[in-house]
């Protein structure tokens, strides 16, 4: 028989006004196996809680349950009180008679507040009858991490990791590690120039000795679980080899083929043998390989007849590398919805309708214009520029219902780049809110408008046509309450930031959730922002959803702490609510298998003492798996159980139901 | 104690009881009203566009008459002070303006009179307390709105007579007088002004909606520091008792009659009979 | 038929490559067929195929067998419905496509009523039929290694018919306490001899989970309550995979009419998941995966 | 007095089981509490790490130990704690709602919601709508009468036992 | 109604002009509405205070000259003290019906004023009233 | 030996008389399109066309699943169950199934006294109708008995061609019944009684000879000849739940937390883990082995323990066989 001991609460008076605390005790004293109960002003107090474990000591208790609060607010206290004193923490169990009891029925005779708690407690000590003692589940740890993504939240989680003394491979798809942000002129609220910020963390990053970048590359499968993932990195061939290719740009300079710039958004052109721009970290150019002739065709290959070193290679394959790694940093970042999405602003046809990126590139002395407002249809200096926010965004129709929140600082910033360049320009704004929620962001959009002379319209625009040379521009002024028509000449975009292309497949392949935006699920988007559900990975920048740069370089040195967090002892503890199979009667049929979401269920050959393989069997990796218990409702000759919520558990509390 | 003191068009004409009173009060609390020699309507608006000069130029030479005669001027009338007050700011910060004001009305004022309210006098120089300890009358459980109107308190930076969203500087006088002074929500809302120059129902609209304000709250007697408040409220009341039987009226008078009554001033000197609801009955009723 | 049918048993024995031909034979007074395991080359001739043949061999497939494991790699004499058995259990990994040899056979229909048969003179007439015979659309075998026997031309009624979807009409006409009442009458009969799990080659487990008792899953006792809820969990687990191949109905000594819940889910599965069983031994049961955009959710309030 | 004349006369008072997952519905359970709402008693829950765990047959139980209604609830989708828990089991229940509705489970007995952890006034109405029904719905004689009838031996033939051949 | 929107009435002198003469910069306002919100009299009005600066804003100002507006504004001043950027909507008002009687054009006629009125009312209504209706 | 007529229109009558007594009546009925022994209140609704019924008629002596304690909260306060046993009619027994309530008291009585199965039997009187039909499965005479046999009834009823019975009272008990309802059983001239149906008597079996080749051990521990035979048995228990000698129970505890109940279920020796011994051995591994052990029950220890028979030939395991496993086959293999 079981010597359980019941403690119920009265917490102040919060439970005490509508449950009689010592009727519930005295009468689940009366249970089978209760052997003592006890009520108390504030169980979770200090003295509550010597109560408590002087209870488990003198009466020898093998299972406690407490009446009290929400087991989400106390669970870890008394467990932790039950193991101090040689109790296992998972023989203590709370019952919620506060928050789904005393809390929601107010009838001061206290008959149903009563009545329910006797029911909830007298349920749970039957399942602790039940509980088996548990142990902490410890896993080594491999202290290198991987970074997937080489923007500026990347850059950060990398350099910050590194510097905390731990190897990091920081992977990047592109050509050149730096991202979005390379991209931008200037940066809101303080008008620095983005490359000259970032292309020293850059190089700080290229430098660092504990950093391996491995650009031009992706992640082709990650198996295993926290302190033990297994990564295997594609990495595209470049045509280049890396450690002969001084950068010098020869090759560069003389290849006679070009091709639309990515970097410049199809701007300009850039060679075929290229890199994305001249800061490219690292500084090692690639050959387009569909547009390189010789690639293609066999002809040409002046690159390589002008390389010094002889670095070009165009018998280069893409490679496959494999890393043992302990954690993973996601920053794998955001797209911007393409302008083809929207027909009533010409579906990306009218030239000097551009997106907001473009505009960054065009404003940008770094960019195809030199840093001059030059519309892309004639270079004529745009005498009058609208921009457009919430394009896409907010936008339920068009599939997106989030604010991109970034575009309201980007827009005033922009209209201040026009002024500056453009000074007796009129800059128009359509706007449907200003989010400028950030240190010195109001006052930023707000100077945009006050004295840089900013037009804003609430109002979003209904059509963009081409007349006579101008880009008609017909839509809403709310404030005024009217239909405004401006014939402007050029028009800005602020289109909605939308997730990667693929990120829900690198999810897949990580085992993390996204949501229906393909954005990355933090594991609590409060109070757990960088973890993913898939412990052992963290997510940095925007490929959470849309965020800033001081956010994205927050998170990227958040994840960071939480990897090195990570990697300060060699081993870690975890919950051990993880499913288990029974292997004598598994039927192999693989339910688990398909079903688990952290694919943390593996096939498992059975040997004999020959070695032979002579069935198989279904094995829960105890280091990935998250303990939901799909896999034992899946299981149908239910050889799959979880501990701390086995069948047996609930059946018992089903059954004093 | 004399103090130099500035009574406005109005407090000669439609307003004399407010006139009257104060200058009786004055004298019972121990010091002297004494009306500058030299003095010109204020203009009775102060120009709200600053481009706008010339309408600076009547207040200024009242403010350069005043600063001959002494340090600093008192009002009565609500809008003369904030026109004075006001103009006196404006002078003080752009001194461009003040040469223009002065090459204009050919004098050479410097900007350094002080411009003060009787309620101003009566809280910081004489005190409250004294005020209460000079009651003869208390007025017993008379019930009194203080009603502030606009150009008082507004705008606070230049005014500031007072809190300005919840002035309680009548209150505390009242108070002093042994009155109950009642708090009402329109008490610095506007009674329509000038407005009642084409636009009566607008005056109407607004007055009776501060009346009904302070009615409500169960205030039987207004006081006010304004006679186009006055006037206004008064003027209104009898459109409202036109329509309304049941309403009770209201005697609308100045701060400064309520005062003298306290102090145990006669009938005339508190100027009674310019008003047009007569406080008298009410006072009978309570036995003062 | 036979004749092919043991020639082709003859060579797989005789290769060495399979270990014993699973399929049907004659009892000893000739009125039954019934399953036998041909070991020997010589032995072939003890194969029959007939209308007769109404097992569903599949079940010595699974792991309850171990001694017919023993005997090497099988081949089995199949009915197109029997191989869509062999389908799931393929896709559920059961064993691999390559671990057995499938020996299909085209099929015209069998008779459950054996006395009727006889009774027409050996002839299979389609009252006779079970309703699986009159929709089936694999009376040539889709799955197979070899097939036997001529291919016919059957095409099942595009509208399925037969009594069972006759009787999920009616249960569905009814109210609740009609549904209630017409299974509690029915299940109540049961007597638990589980000769509807031990028939069915998809209840393969290894333990059945009537058969566990920490925690008693289910009332191991044939009262009403504890046959209730042995019927809801064994259709439930066959939800997505049962193929009506029959046999669970027809081994029921007190006739419980368990096609008819077996094909009612699985016309759930067809009209929910756009699932049938036993089709393609690639794809996973429906149960076990879903769809975040397809599947619907009009219950869940 | 028969036992549902006995619960009549009693008034009624259903018994609800509500199988809800950890993280969202018992978090919005508790905000319903943090929040001082009220709502119906007859609900008692048991806690699951996600709806994923829940097998059909914790509602089978519940309905043989006298639930009157069972309520199952979880994260709506898109919003489960282990990402994919709640869509496993989103077609779980429609097979097994279907299986009950077909053996005579009335949908008012079984029913399905998602409430997240911030829906605190959803779980009330939630609450309220179903211990109404369920009460409106009476005892759930059928299933409770299971377990008393057919019991020791051969019990008396029901009036209206109909053959069903095999199939033919 | 439909506007066109330009560079040139925004910038053009009417506002500027108009700007100079309050001392406030209608650009400033953020169209929270408070000035509205709080105006005795914005129930008379045709358009109301907020929106005559956005009006301003936008560059149409012949439009808010066309409006009753600034000859209701009392001169309370609650606009301004509520404002939370400091616009003194009655100094723009103060400012048009300036740039109005510089045209020329007064409000009322004096010479219709009724005797009686200029008898009973408390001077200051009558000095005030004109200072605000004729130039 | 006493005949008395049974005429079959006095059959309203004896059911009313055996229930106004508060005792029950069982008789074939029909049920899911089979006859099946069930207790009935209306003359109508007993079945005469069969050969034997779906179930036997152990059930009446031997529940399929009975409460013989209950307990309160989670096992506490366990408490017997006092037997609840009626006097029962049998009626239209076959004489085959009559032939195994011996078999069955013999194994409730050997050591410990099964009340639960005593009681029931003292208050039970079975009327056998001797057959006049049957069918391939049958095989009475193979295991020395008889289509009118009259062991294990009380009373044994013989078809006569105006449809009545002529009835002889076999026991004690019976006699008893037969004059306790003189009413019912007449002793006018009966009709000319039907011709017993005879069963082909399988003319390879010799039951010693079985019985000695199952104590042979060469025979027994033959894993291949029993493979062969039994390879194909899918260890349902359809033939031990129809077969009216098979007596396996289990003894399990069900309920809730609040009140639940030990209950004497049926057990199947087919059932694969019948055997399984808590160490996690099971001595029948494979499911010939079980069949295996069902044979050697019926035919070498029930009549070597006992001396009473194991199998009455009643044809039921043949017939339900989903498999078509034929005991009669291997009764042949071991003559």
């Amino acid at each position: 028989m079981s010597r359980i001991g019941v403690f119920v609460c009265q917490c102040g008076n919060n439970i005490e006004s509508t449950v009689d605390t010592g009727q519930v005790a005295s009468d689940m004293k009366e249970m089978p196996g209760v052997v003592f109960s006890c009520t108390y002003k504030f169980m979770c107090s200090s003295p509550g809680q010597e109560m408590v474990r002087q209870a488990i000591k003198d009466k020898r208790l093998d299972g406690i349950v407490v009446s009290a609060c929400s087991p989400h607010m106390h669970e870890k206290t008394f467990r932790k009180a039950s193991e101090s004193a040689g109790l296992n923490p998972y023989k203590c169990e709370i019952v919620n008679i506060r928050e789904q009891c005393s809390w929601v029925h107010h009838d001061t005779t206290k008959k149903i507040g009563t009545r329910k708690s006797n029911d909830l407690t007298r349920m749970i000590i039957e399942r602790l009858k039940k509980n088996k003692p548990l142990k902490k589940i410890n896993i080594p740890v491999n202290k290198k991490a991987l970074v997937i993504g080489g923007g500026i939240a990347g850059i950060q989680a990398a350099l910050d990791i590194a510097d905390g003394g731990r190897e990091v491979i920081l992977v990047e798809r592109e050509p050149s590690i730096g991202g979005n942000m390379a991209r931008l002129s200037e940066t809101f609220p303080t008008m620095d120039c983005s490359q000259c910020i970032l292309t020293p963390k850059m190089v700080e990053a290229e430098l660092h000795d504990k950093i391996k970048i491995l650009t031009y590359s992706e992640v082709e499968k990650l198996d295993g679980y926290i302190g033990n993932f297994t990564v295997t990195i594609k990495k595209k061939a470049k045509y280049v080899d890396e450690s002969t290719c001084t950068g010098c740009g020869e090759c560069m300079e003389k290849c006679p083929f070009k091709a639309d710039s990515e970097f410049e958004l199809g701007l300009n052109k850039r060679k075929v043998i290229y890199t994305p721009f001249p800061q490219a970290v690292p500084n090692i150019p690639v050959i387009d390989a569909p547009n390189c002739v010789m690639l293609t065709k066999g002809k040409c290959g002046i690159c390589a007849k002008v390389c010094g070193p002889g670095s070009i290679d165009f018998e280069q394959k893409d490679e496959f590398i494999e890393e043992q790694v302990g954690a993973v940093v996601v920053a794998t970042g955001y797209d911007l919805m393409p302008n083809e999405r929207f027909g009533e602003y010409g579906y990306g046809k009218i030239k000097d309708v551009v997106s907001g990126m473009q505009f960054e590139r065009l404003a940008s002395s770094s960019g195809p214009t030199g840093g001059q407002i030059f519309r892309p249809s004639d270079g004529k200096v745009p005498e009058q520029i609208v921009f457009l926010q919430c394009i896409g965004s907010r936008d339920e129709a068009k599939g997106v219902s989030y604010c991109s929140k970034i575009c309201c600082m980007y827009t005033a910033k922009h209209t201040m780049l026009y002024k500056h360049k453009v000074h007796d320009g009129q800059a128009y704004v359509f706007y449907m809110d200003i989010r400028a929620g950030g240190k010195r962001y109001e006052e930023f959009t707000r100077r945009a408008q006050e004295q840089e002379d900013a037009m804003y319209l609430r109002g979003r625009v209904a059509r963009i046509y081409e007349r006579d040379g101008k880009v008609v521009v017909q839509g809403a002024d709310t404030l005024s309450g009217t239909q405004v028509v401006i014939e402007a000449d050029m028009v800005v975009l602020a289109t909605a930031l939308v997730s990667r292309p693929g990120a829900d497949s690198l999810a897949q392949k990580l085992g993390i959730g996204y949501d229906k935006y393909k954005f990355y699920n933090e594991y609590h988007p409060k109070l757990k922002p960088v973890e993913t559900v898939t412990a052992g990975i963290f997510l940095s920048g925007a490929c959470v959803g849309p965020m800033d740069i001081p956010e994205s370089v927050s998170m990227g040195s958040a994840s960071a702490s939480k990897v090195l967090a990570l990697f300060s002892s060699d081993e870690m503890a975890r919950e051990p609510i993880v499913a288990a199979v029974n292997k004598q009667r598994c039927n192999a049929c693989w339910d688990c298998v398909v079903a688990c979401p952290y694919t943390a269920i593996e096939k498992e050959e059975v040997k004999d003492r020959q070695g032979n393989v002579i069935g198989w069997n279904a094995n829960v990796n105890e280091g990935v798996c998250q303990g939901c218990g799909v896999c034992v409702a899946a299981c149908r000759s239910k050889v799959v159980d979880l501990a701390g919520y086995t069948d047996e558990q609930v059946f018992a509390a089903i059954n004093a139901f | 104690m004399k103090i130099p003191y500035y009574p406005g068009c109005t407090l000669n004409t439609t307003a004399k009881g407010f006139d009257l009173s104060a200058r009786e009060s004055a004298q019972t609390l121990g010091f002297e009203m004494e009306e500058l020699e030299q003095w010109n309507c204020c203009g009775a608006c102060f120009p709200l566009s600053p481009g706008n000069v010339m309408a600076l130029a009547a207040p200024a030479k009242v403010l350069t008459n005043a600063r001959k005669e002494g340090e600093s001027v008192t009002t009565l009338c609500s809008v003369c002070y904030n026109v004075l007050k006001r103009t006196n700011v404006a002078l003080n910060e752009d001194k461009a303006r003040l040469a223009a004001v002065n090459d204009f009305i050919e004098e050479d004022y410097d900007g350094s009179l002080k411009v003060v309210h009787m309620l101003e006098v009566l809280r910081d120089t004489i005190g409250f307390d004294k005020v209460k300890e000079a009651v003869m009358r208390p007025l017993g459980k008379l019930k009194v709105g203080a009603y502030y109107g606009c150009m008082l308190l507004r705008p606070f930076k230049d005014v500031g007579i007072d809190r300005h969203e919840g002035p309680t500087i009548i209150e505390d006088l009242l108070t002093a007088m042994g009155c109950e002074a009642i708090d009402f929500p329109d008490k610095i809302e506007c009674c329509g002004a000038h407005l009642t120059m084409g636009r009566e129902d607008v005056v109407e609209k607004l007055s009776g909606n501060v009346i009904a304000s302070a009615v409500n709250r169960g205030a039987e007697v207004i006081v006010t520091s304004c006679p186009l408040c006055q006037y206004n409220l008064e003027k209104s009341q009898e459109s409202i008792m036109e329509t309304n039987a049941g309403h009770k009226e209201v005697p609308i008078i100045y701060f400064t009659q309520l005062l003298g009554l306290s102090l145990g001033q006669t009938d005339e000197m508190a100027g009674l009979d310019g008003n047009k609801f007569d406080i008298r009955p009410l006072l009978k009723e309570r036995g003062v | 038929m036979e004749a092919e049918l043991r020639e082709k048993a003859k060579e797989l024995l005789g290769s060495g490559e399979i270990g014993v031909v699973i399929g049907f034979g004659w009892n000893k007074r000739k009125t039954r067929t019934t399953p036998v395991f041909i070991t020997k080359a010589e032995d072939t001739d003890k194969l029959v195929f007939n209308a007769y043949c109404v097992n569903n061999l599949s079940v010595y497939l699974t792991r309850k067998y171990p001694d017919v494991k023993a005997m090497g790699k099988a081949a089995i004499v199949a009915k197109g419905c029997d191989i869509k058995n062999l389908a799931v259990m393929i896709a559920e990994g059961q064993f691999k496509r390559d671990d057995t040899y499938i020996i299909g056979m085209t099929c015209s229909g069998v008779g459950y009523k054996q006395e009727l048969i006889e009774a027409n003179g050996g002839e299979l007439k389609p009252e006779i039929m079970p309703v699986k015979c009159h929709n089936c659309d694999v009376r040539n075998p889709h799955i197979s290694d070899a097939v036997i026997g001529e291919t016919t031309d059957f095409t099942p009624p595009e509208e399925p018919v037969g009594m069972v979807f006759d009787k999920i009409k009616q249960i569905e006409a009814m109210d609740a306490k009609g549904r209630f009442g017409f299974w509690e009458e029915h299940f109540s009969r049961c007597i638990k001899c589980y000769a509807c799990r031990q028939v069915c080659s998809l209840c393969y487990c290894d333990r059945c989970i009537t058969d566990k008792n920490t925690p008693q899953w289910i009332d191991s006792s044939a009262h009403a309550r504890g046959n209730f809820s042995w019927n809801l969990v064994r259709a439930m687990h066959l939800t997505g995979r049962c193929t009506f191949c029959g046999e669970c109905e027809r081994a029921c000594p007190v006739n419980i009419p368990l096609n008819v819940i077996n094909k009612k889910m699985a016309v759930v599965m067809e009209d929910a998941f756009d699932h049938r069983s036993g089709y393609d031994p690639e794809v996973h049961p429906p149960m076990i995966v879903f769809d975040i955009e397809n599947d619907k959710e009009e219950f869940i309030k | 007095m028969s036992e549902e004349l006995k619960k009549v006369a009693t008034g009624f008072e259903p018994k609800i089981m509500a199988f809800v997952c950890n993280w969202c519905t018992y978090a919005g359970a508790d905000l319903a509490g943090t929040s001082r709402m009220e709502y119906k008693d007859n609900v008692r829950i048991i806690k699951l790490p996600c709806t994923g765990r829940i097998d059909p047959l914790f509602i089978i139980k519940a309905f043989e130990n006298g639930a009157d209604g069972v309520l199952v609830s979880g994260c709506h989708p898109g919003d489960c704690h282990y990402t994919t828990g709640n869509y496993h089991a989103r077609r779980r229940w429609r097979a097994f709602k279907n299986l009950m509705d077909f053996t005579g489970i009335d949908e008012t007995r079984l029913q399905f919601s998602w409430v997240s952890a911030s829906e605190a006034l959803k779980w009330v109405d939630l609450i309220n709508k179903v211990t109404t029904q369920v009460k409106a719905a009476g005892p759930f004689i059928e299933y409770q009468g299971l377990s008393e009838k057919y019991d020791d031996g051969l019990g008396e033939l029901p009036a209206e036992t109909e053959g069903e051949s095999k199939e033919c | 109604m439909k506007m066109n929107i330009n560079k040139d009435e925004i910038q053009s002198y009417a506002i500027e002009q108009l700007e100079r003469i309050s001392g406030e910069a209608t650009k400033n306002c953020y169209q929270c509405g408070n000035c509205t919100g709080g105006c005795p009299v914005s129930y008379e009005m045709d358009i109301a205070p907020s929106k005559i600066i956005r009006m301003l804003q936008i560059g149409k100002i012949e439009a808010v000259k066309a409006a009753n507006t600034m000859w209701l504004c009392v001169g309370c001043l609650q606009c301004h003290s509520r404002c939370p950027k400091s616009v003194s909507v009655a100094s723009v008002l103060d400012a048009l019906r300036q740039a109005t009687f510089r045209s020329g054009a007064d409000h009322i006629d004096v010479k219709e004023i009724p005797v009686s009125f200029l008898k009973n009312t408390p001077q200051q209504a009558i000095v005030c009233g004109f200072r605000k209706f004729v130039s | 030996m006493i005949k008395t007529l049974f005429k079959k229109d006095a059959l309203a009558g004896l059911i009313e008389a055996v229930r106004k007594d508060g005792g029950e009546f069982v008789a074939p009925t029909l049920v899911a399109r089979q006859a099946s022994y069930k207790a009935v209140t209306d003359a109508a609704a007993i079945e005469t066309d069969y050969i034997v019924p779906q179930n036997s008629f152990k059930e009446v002596l031997f529940p399929q699943s009975e409460a013989i304690a209950t307990f309160k909260e989670a096992g506490t306060n366990m408490a017997g169950v006092e037997v609840n046993a009626k006097d029962t009619v049998v009626f239209g027994s076959r004489p085959c199934d009559a032939a195994s309530v011996a078999s069955l008291r013999s194994v409730f009585t050997w050591d410990f006294v099964d009340e639960f199965y005593t009681t029931r039997e003292d208050k039970a009187v079975v009327i056998s109708i001797a057959c006049t039909k049957g069918d391939s499965s049958c095989f009475c005479t193979s295991v020395g008995l008889a289509p009118d046999a009259t062991e294990g009834s009380d009373v044994l009823l013989r078809e006569t061609e105006d449809g009545d019975f002529s009835a002889e009272a076999v026991t004690d008990k019976g006699k008893t019944f037969v004059k306790k309802h003189k009413d019912v059983f007449t002793t006018c001239k009966a009709a000319k009684e039907i011709a017993i149906f005879e069963p082909v008597k399988l003319d390879k079996v010799d039951l010693d000879k079985v019985g000695e080749s199952l104590a042979d051990t060469t025979h027994y521990d033959n894993d291949k000849m029993w493979g062969d035979i039994a390879r194909k048995c899918i260890g349902c228990g359809a033939c031990t739940y129809s077969c009216p000698t098979c007596h396996c129970f289990d003894i399990v505890d069900e309920g809730s937390f609040f009140e639940g109940e030990r209950r004497k279920n049926w057990d199947a020796c087919q059932f694969d883990f019948f055997t399984l011994h808590a160490s996690g051995h099971n001595p029948r591994d494979t499911q010939y082995k079980r069949w295996r052990n069902r044979f050697m029950c019926k035919f070498k220890i029930y009549p070597g323990k006992f001396k009473t028979k194991g199998c009455v030939g009643c044809g039921r395991c043949v017939r339900v066989c989903p498999v078509r496993l034929d005991i009669t086959e291997v009764m042949e293999e071991l003559s």
